[in-house]
């Protein structure tokens, strides 16, 4: 029971809490607050696996860009918020039980069967992670980097065509 | 000057040697401990910060209009900033009827905790500074864009129109100035070829200041955009929306707000310090006095700026973020990087020149399209009147 | 690391199951996008932390953690527009008010 | 040998200029119709120098493209595909230089052309002028695309692209629709094809499909050399109907399929008399030259595969079907009467040419027919085109000079419009009767040597067969030399009914010739017509000399030719007797109606295939519920009934008053029994068909009643139907098989 065992398992209380607070919470802006606080704990857990630059992608991203965009539309979508407003839908039993199943299999098969064998790379980090990335991003998946960046373009323009006044 | 150059570190070096040896904890304890302290030192600094800002501005600011500023309390005046922080801690604390006390409460916290977390990666000094990621510049933008929300919560929880008004313009704002504030640093990164602001300072013995103008005109324009002041206070327009997202808050919560203004002044001073005045790294005085010097010059210009020019209207500022800003850093950084490479093995000096002389082309060709397209819009407005009459 | 994989493994899955609750069990499509982009996080910290457990050398997790990224980016861009076209049209985000395509 | 090197390593421009144009008019350009025209000419034109280019250099040295060398490869990117990798490039080999020499060619002909023909500069110009030249160009992409890309996936992409303009340009003028309803409007003939060639493409996938998982790649030179072939010779895989036959043949046919619905054989040769409602440019493009000659390229292709086996089942059905096609189409072109639609069948008929030869090894011949029937088809398509152009504008004036004529219907494509336009539009003629004369095989224009070369081979392979048997090649030859004589006929036919004798409308009185953007092409293709032939003589065969060495060539055998020159002459005078000599006058029937009789009819309606098919796959209960009731009341009741009214009439003639008695009571027992009858039978129809068809149709509502409240469209039910599934599939794979 190392210091990083600790740090892990705070991060990850961060992440599980933020994250049941979106699940949970009928007040949808306190919602997309929680979800912010989910974010920052898997910015963490990426620190803690030592890939700082995702981490700050992350909280760069998500937090900067993705969750404003939310709030924005929470805002411009009020009258959905108000407090009284119920906001499970009738299925929202059945839904329980699939996510509790799908936790128990995955959970079984993590927990006690699979997961420790795989970890069999060594911890040898390449000594310039960014720089690696990078490299990476333009030679060996230049395509589907490249066709991010069309996915982005188009998303943009269909954006803007989708929401301008008719 | 090697003594008071490393006055600092050596007196962290002998603080932990304290710790470690004398009284002997072992290593996690004293990184823990050196970590909690130095956070609390930050922190300090940034209040610190803001007593001395607060005097500054009110002085700079009463000189520009011809006034003689805060002259009673102590010599000079010296301690209106802390007559001000009393008037506000005994101020009563109000909190609305159905507002989310939670968010509301939470809100200023928000606003701080950014500000601050800023100057973990600034680097006052050689072998000063919080922690030197090797990630800075893209801290430093990940960091600002959450003032974003803290503003909306503000806005929203308070429940008030013009509050709600004020976080919608903010967003808007601090989302368009995002990005040409990140094309701008990624020009400067680009020539350091890190991300590192250590090593960004230590890569710019001549100011990129001087070799890419452009770049260093735009961070300016984009850094008093996301502070929020003058001539971008939109957010907190009194005449328009009575200021803003923090109409409601009152007492210690509003003393918050302007706590966090201004730790983020001087961090975006001190970033642009870093990124494009070669921070700490001049010879002869002690490092850390010349980035404070430094910084302190660049708020100056902060104040000048708020009091000489009048508030832009809301769409004016949209138009200079997405019309001007935007295409001019995408240039620029195209430019930046085309000559970079070109120029990528002829030395220091002629990769400075070449800089200077496409950054100096651009300045021309930017003045004649603005220059052209103004006139344009000039006749185009004559006509219209001609054919009205 | 000395945090076993499998407990990066488990907080991915328990977040997954937390967002597919989420998407399934929100009113509001608002709510249901934030239920998505829990998902793709849990993915993103699988595709994370199998790179560092399993292949730190080879680059690919940590890229298609980028790729995810730039697909939630669009994704949330997206969905506000249309949040923002169907709200103007039928005045509503509450996905069940939504079932033009009922038999 | 740098230079050559360099040119080829450029290939891959081919296929981006008019993708370039494409883009440019489609997102810039398309306000300004002289901008896109011109940006379209410059696409192709730039790929037409670079394809000629690349086929001189290769024709220069053509060792460098032939085994041990092979061809030659130019990678562009791999595409990471989970355990394999997935080499996409171009490459160019002989096959392809060959292509290179014909495609861009007859594009860039057909883009010129177009511009008159769409009316540029003109009062009436199309009113999606630049979408027009943006589609072609777009569809030039593909073709391109299609015949230098190195890997049957590729090949595939654009197959579908081209698939995709067919579709958009057939129904370029989708607002059109006709006055009686059984003729088939643009956008159903657009709908028709895509689907028609649909069924093909699936096949020709699932070929692909099965290819890739026993090779582990698609790139010619994995799949197509002798040990990758011969592992799939020798492997088997078992199928439900016909036992375990080898993979090689499996693939091949699957290919073949796709090869099937683009060029139009048999079964699925449906769309493409039909695709003729585009415009004429279009038709010429891609249903005559170009896009059809597609299949063909693929069988000729992947030929290596069709032979990997030998006498497997594959080449037999390739040679039948072709063969088939080639005598079928050709019986339906000599009775229609649309200009256009004649070109369709003979085109399907010559694509079964191409089709058959390959399917008896004539390799060489049916590349070389490939080319050759390209030039003079494209020829015939324009001038047709050209025709219709003049006549329409003949009919624009007429309706023009005496007001209140333009609702009265009338088409510009129906050959009983025309005649006498010899003397009106002489470029055009004399053009059109070259291109007719190539493709009737007259020596010594180009259709004879290619057409003449495939007959030779069948024979040849008759008398002396070592790998592909006896039967098939005599079954080939027959059927192709039957064929050569009926085309030769309708050729006449159509010369004679559209040039010769007195125009038989005020419109083709009133038709002028073309403006030069439209004739010049025809000249430069009539050129290429006459002297293409000349390279691919079977004393001089430079075609052999380029396209393979590794195949014999077929020895001239002047029995062959001689029979084919003479049905060929034989023809056209039969055809000169019946149409040429006194020409048709206005109003007067096809003579062949009278000899043929009911035989004409069928021909007239192509068999009824399009009614078959309709039925079969459409309709059947309609179709059925209609022999009903002609059963009850065509064939049987009315019959009794009249018999009766005879029978009563004539007794009450023959016997006078006096015993009425008898025959009234006679007369009305039957009138009575017939009508009683009829009533009976009457409600059984009522009853019983009726109430057959309307359970089927209660049945039918009933399910979709029953299932209907499924749909209750909103997403999360439908989500968490699909998450309960993917739950209850993990927990089996992961859960219970380890349990």
């Amino acid at each position: 029971m190392s210091v990083e065992h600790g740090v892990f398992i705070v991060l990850s209380a961060i992440t599980l809490v933020g994250a049941w607070i979106v699940i949970a919470n009928r007040n949808l802006y306190r919602a997309a607050l929680g979800m912010v606080l989910s974010f920052f704990g898997v910015a963490g857990l990426y620190a803690l696996l030592n890939v700082g630059f995702l981490a700050v992608v992350q909280v760069l991203i998500y937090v900067g860009a993705i969750s404003i965009l939310i709030i924005f539309a929470i805002m411009l979508t009020r009258q959905v918020m108000d407090r009284e407003v119920v906001q499970r839908n009738s299925q929202w039993f059945i839904s329980l039980l699939v996510a509790l199943v799908l936790f128990g299999v995955l959970g079984y098969t993590l927990a006690f069967r699979v997961a420790d064998q795989w970890a069999v790379g060594g911890s040898g980090l390449p000594e310039k992670p960014i720089e690696a990335l990078g490299e990476a991003l333009v030679t060996t998946y230049a395509l589907p980097f490249e066709v991010a960046s069309v996915l982005l373009l188009v998303a943009l323009v269909g954006a803007i065509v989708i929401a301008r006044e008719k | 000057m090697n003594i008071l150059d490393d006055l600092f570190v050596n007196i962290g070096q002998w603080w932990t040697n304290l710790l470690s040896d004398a009284l002997s904890l072992p290593d996690g304890a004293v990184t823990m401990i050196n970590g909690l302290i130095g956070g609390l030192i930050l922190a300090l600094l940034g209040v610190v910060m803001v007593l001395i800002l607060t005097y500054m501005e009110r002085k700079v600011f009463s000189r520009l209009q011809d006034r003689i500023g805060p002259n009673r309390w102590g010599p000079w005046g010296i301690f209106q900033a802390v007559a001000d922080a009393i008037k506000m801690l005994i101020k009563e604390d109000i909190v609305p009827d159905n507002a989310d006390r939670l968010l509301f409460n939470l809100a200023p916290v928000l606003m701080v905790i950014p500000a601050v977390l800023l100057y973990a990666v600034l680097p006052f000094g050689r072998r000063m500074v919080g922690s030197d990621l090797n990630v800075g510049a893209l801290y430093v933008v990940a960091i600002g864009s959450l003032t974003a929300i803290a503003v909306m919560t503000a806005g929203w929880s308070s429940n008030n129109k013009y509050g709600l008004l004020g976080a919608f313009r903010v967003i808007a704002q601090l989302v368009s100035y995002e990005i040409p504030m990140v094309l701008a640093m990624a020009s400067v990164v680009l020539i350091a070829g890190s991300m590192s602001l250590v090593k960004i300072v230590e890569s710019q013995p001549i100011p990129n200041a001087i070799l890419m103008p452009v770049s260093f005109f735009i961070y300016m324009a984009a850094g008093m955009a996301e502070l929020g002041r003058s001539p971008f206070d939109l957010l907190e327009a009194d005449s328009e929306i009575v200021a803003g997202y923090f109409i409601e808050y009152s007492g210690m919560k509003f003393a918050l707000f302007f706590l966090a203004e201004y730790i983020n002044m001087f961090a975006i001073a001190g970033v642009a310090t870093t990124l494009f005045l070669s921070g700490w790294n001049w010879p002869i005085l002690p490092t850390w006095l010349w980035f404070f010097i430094k910084t302190f010059a660049v708020v100056f210009v902060f104040i000048w700026a708020r009091g000489s020019w009048p508030r832009f209207r809301i769409d004016h500022m949209l138009n200079f973020a997405w019309k001007f800003l935007v295409p001019l850093a995408l240039v620029n950084l195209m430019v930046v990087a085309l000559v970079d490479k070109l120029l990528a093995d002829a030395g220091m000096w002629a990769r400075a020149g070449g800089l200077l002389v496409s950054n100096l082309v651009i300045i021309a060709v930017t003045l004649g399209v603005v220059a052209w397209a103004a006139r344009r819009s000039r006749n185009a407005k004559l006509q219209a009147i001609a054919g009205a009459r | 690391m000395d945090v076993p994989l499998s407990w990066y493994l488990l907080v991915a899955a328990a977040l997954f199951c937390m967002g597919l609750y989420g998407v399934l069990s929100r009113r509001n499509a608002v709510a249901i996008l934030m239920g998505v982009e829990l998902m793709l996080n849990a993915v993103n910290i699988n595709l994370v932390t199998f790179w560092r457990y399993v292949a730190p050398e080879a680059m690919a997790g940590q890229v298609f953690a980028v790729l995810v990224y730039t697909v939630a980016a669009a994704e949330a861009a997206v969905g506000l527009a249309l949040f923002i076209a169907i709200y103007r049209s039928r005045d509503t985000v509450v996905v069940e008010d939504i079932d033009l395509m009922k038999g | 040998m740098e230079i050559r090197d360099f040119f080829f390593n450029l290939t891959w421009l081919i296929p981006l200029f008019p993708l370039l144009a494409f883009a440019l008019i489609v997102l810039w350009a398309n306000p300004n119709r002289k901008l896109s025209t011109w940006l379209a000419w410059m696409g192709i034109g730039l790929s037409w120098l670079l394809g000629w280019t690349i086929f001189f250099l290769s024709w220069g040295d053509i060792h460098h493209l032939t085994p041990p060398e092979g061809n030659h490869p130019v990678p562009l990117w791999t595409l990471p595909t989970g355990s394999s990798v997935l080499k996409i490039g171009f490459q160019v080999d002989t096959l392809t230089a060959l292509m290179l020499f014909m495609v861009p060619f007859v594009c860039l002909m057909i883009f010129i052309y177009s511009k008159g023909y769409m009316g540029y500069g003109t009062n009436q110009v199309d009113s999606r002028y630049s979408r027009f030249f943006a589609y072609i160009s777009l569809f030039a992409c593909g073709m391109l695309g299609l015949i230098v890309s190195d890997n049957l996936l590729t090949l595939f992409i654009f197959w579908e692209i081209m698939g995709l303009c067919s579709y958009l340009l057939i129904g370029f003028w989708y607002e059109k629709s006709y006055p009686d309803p059984n003729r088939i409007t643009p956008k159903e003939a657009g709908l028709k094809a895509f689907l028609t060639t649909r069924v093909g493409d699936v096949i020709m996938l699932l070929g692909l499909l099965l290819l890739y998982s026993q090779v582990g790649s698609l790139s010619f030179m994995d799949v197509f050399n002798h040990e990758t072939l011969d592992m799939l010779a020798h492997k088997m895989v078992v199928l439900p109907v016909f036992g375990s036959v080898p993979v090689a043949t499996l693939a091949a046919l699957l290919l073949f399929g796709g090869a099937m619905g683009k060029s139009a054989q048999f079964p699925l040769h449906v769309w493409l008399p039909d695709a003729m409602e585009g415009p004429t440019p279009v038709s010429a493009l891609i249903h005559a030259a170009t896009m059809v000659s597609a299949g063909v390229y693929l069988v000729a292709r992947s030929f290596p595969l069709f032979v990997a086996v030998h006498g497997g089942a594959q080449l037999a059905v390739v040679a039948f079907i072709g063969a088939f096609t080639a005598l079928f189409a050709s019986t339906i072109a000599v009775a229609q009467n649309d200009i256009k639609r004649v070109l369709a069948y003979s085109t399907i008929s010559q694509l079964g040419y191409m089709i058959a030869a390959l399917g008896i090894g004539a390799y060489i011949a049916a590349v070389f027919h490939l080319i050759n029937h390209a030039f003079f088809k494209a020829l015939l398509f324009l001038g047709s085109g050209s025709v219709i152009h003049g006549v329409e504008h003949g009919h624009h004036e007429v309706a023009h000079g005496h007001h209140g004529h333009e609702e009265e219907a009338f088409d510009a494509n129906d050959m009983m419009n025309m005649g006498g336009l010899l003397s009106k539009m002489p470029r055009t003629a004399w053009t059109f009767i070259i291109g007719g004369g190539a493709l009737a095989g007259i020596v010594p224009l180009a259709g004879f040597w290619s057409k003449d070369e495939i007959l030779a081979h069948a024979w040849h392979e008759f008398q002396h067969g070592h790998d592909f048997g006896t039967f098939w090649p005599f079954f080939v030859w027959l059927l192709l030399t039957i064929a050569a004589a009926l085309t030769a006929f309708y050729t006449a036919r159509q010369i004679c009914l559209a040039f010769v004798g007195r125009p038989r409308t005020e419109a083709a009185q009133h038709a002028h010739e073309s403006p030069p953007s439209m004739t010049w092409p025809l000249m430069l293709l009539a050129f290429f017509a006459v002297i293409l032939g000349l390279f691919g003589t079977p004393w001089a065969n430079q075609f052999h000399h380029l396209i393979g060495e590794a195949f014999e060539a077929t020895p001239f055998d002047p029995f062959v030719a001689g029979l084919s020159t003479v049905l060929a002459v034989g023809g056209m005078a039969l055809g000169w007797l019946v149409y040429g000599r006194q020409p048709l006058a206005a109003g007067q029937v096809d003579p062949l109606k009278r000899w043929l009789g009911p035989v004409h009819t069928v021909l007239e309606n192509k068999y009824y295939l399009d009614e078959l098919y309709k039925t079969i796959f459409i309709r059947p209960v309609i179709w059925l519920s209609h022999i009903f009731s002609k059963f009850d009341y065509d064939w049987v009741i009315n019959r009794i009934v009249n018999l009766a009214g005879t029978v009563t009439v004539f007794v009450s003639e023959r016997w006078g008053e006096f015993d009425l008695v008898i025959v009234d009571g006679l007369v009305n027992l039957v009138g009575r029994s017939g009508a009683s009858f009829s009533r009976l039978s009457g409600v059984v129809d009522l009853n019983i068909v009726d109430g057959i068809v309307n359970r089927i149709g209660d049945l039918i509502k009933a399910g979709g009643r029953f299932l209907r409240p499924l749909q209750t469209g909103r997403v999360q039910n439908y989500l968490i139907v699909a998450a309960t599934t993917v739950v209850v599939l993990l927990g089996w794979y992961l859960v219970l098989s380890v349990l």
